[in-house]
């Protein structure tokens, strides 16, 4: 299992792909369930021109690793990649990165999405969006939905 | 060893500050740790906390040394 | 949209970033969800030794097509990718990638797993497992649970 | 132009073909096509067919020209 905060730019395949060579599993697993989050030029408001990831250094990092272990309870893991970034993004950069190995895809895709959807409600992550000539918090995430 | 006291992103701005100390009391809860470090200004009825980073509620007590945390709901994913 | 059959080996990450890269997009999607399905050394029994993999040429790109083309009229997507191994496989191989993009996450994960529902339940594609003293057809695939 | 049958995964083992080839009859269904090429062996059960790349039932009709498909459930991804 690997759950790292990032404070720069990373390539979420090649991290994703590092991680699963390095499982020195193949064979084992028949399904690896991916979710990336990448910085939007738009939210409520087009013309997004920065994205500032603020984290509570710690908290998040227990939290992470709680959601995690809660996954790899429910369901038949074989592992469990999360990356998120912290720090000045830009619109493409990649916020976040869940990765999901299991024997089987119902499992896979299940977790994939639990641990996204209980980081998003959980981590204590906050993010200020950037306009030409303001800049304002985002006060609630998207629902599921 | 005295308790202290984080805020994070809006609160933070809000109340100009990152955190505080203060010295402990016996039977002192989060609300009271807010109370006396936020100036005077209402907590706002998102406001999350946690003690020792662990969400707790409002009335949760705290001990001597405890980090207790302020921050707004949460944004990341 | 690409969609493939492909005869011999690939590195999902490496396409599934590939085409994120040549969709130009960046900015436009905050969500990418993927699904990578490999070879398993066990199914029913242990020591698989390799997975043969049978298509009906034209059949299977007409129907991965109708169900790409689904997932974009059900869901607000921006690309989807599907990628398909046919020939003869062995354990740790990725046999099928799906990934799509969207502007949020309820869309991709849905999307991504109606997609590989879909393919495993109507795409003509069949699997024979070949044991060390045996081969046998797969009768059918696991259920979504 | 004769009605074109392909067989495929356990089916086309089963039978020792991978198709075959017939000439069209007014009124032929997809059950009348099997009958024709399969050599008296019963279609099994699970048996999914397809007209021309297109799933279709057991008493599709089929018109001159077209091309018939016969196999077991699909298994793939």
């Amino acid at each position: 299992m690997r759950i790292a905060i990032l404070g720069s730019s990373f390539e979420p395949y090649t991290e994703v792909s590092a991680h699963e060579r390095a499982m020195n599993a193949a064979g084992k697993f028949g399904a690896c369930a991916t979710f990336i989050g990448s910085t939007r030029e738009f939210n409520l408001q087009d013309g997004i021109h920065a994205l500032t990831l603020e984290h509570y250094p710690g908290m998040t990092e227990r939290y992470l690793k709680l959601i995690a272990d809660e996954a790899m309870q429910r369901w038949p893991l074989l592992d469990l990649l999360i990356l998120h970034r912290v720090g000045e993004l830009h619109p493409g950069d990649p916020i976040v990165a869940v990765a999901v190995w299991s024997a089987h895809r119902g499992a896979a895709f299940d977790s994939c999405r639990y641990v996204m959807e209980e980081l998003k409600s959980r981590a204590p992550f906050w993010k200020k969006e950037t306009f030409e000539n303001h800049a304002s918090w985002v006060d609630k995430n998207t629902e599921a939905g | 060893m005295p308790i202290s006291v984080k805020f994070f992103a809006r609160l933070r701005e809000t109340l100009q500050r990152d955190g505080a100390t203060l010295d402990y009391s016996p039977g002192m809860t989060v609300t009271q740790v807010w109370q006396q470090v936020s100036g005077g200004i209402d907590m706002p009825d998102n406001t999350l906390m946690a003690v020792n980073m662990e969400y707790v509620t409002r009335t949760q007590a705290v001990r001597d040394g405890d980090e207790v945390a302020f921050f707004p709901p949460v944004t990341g994913g």
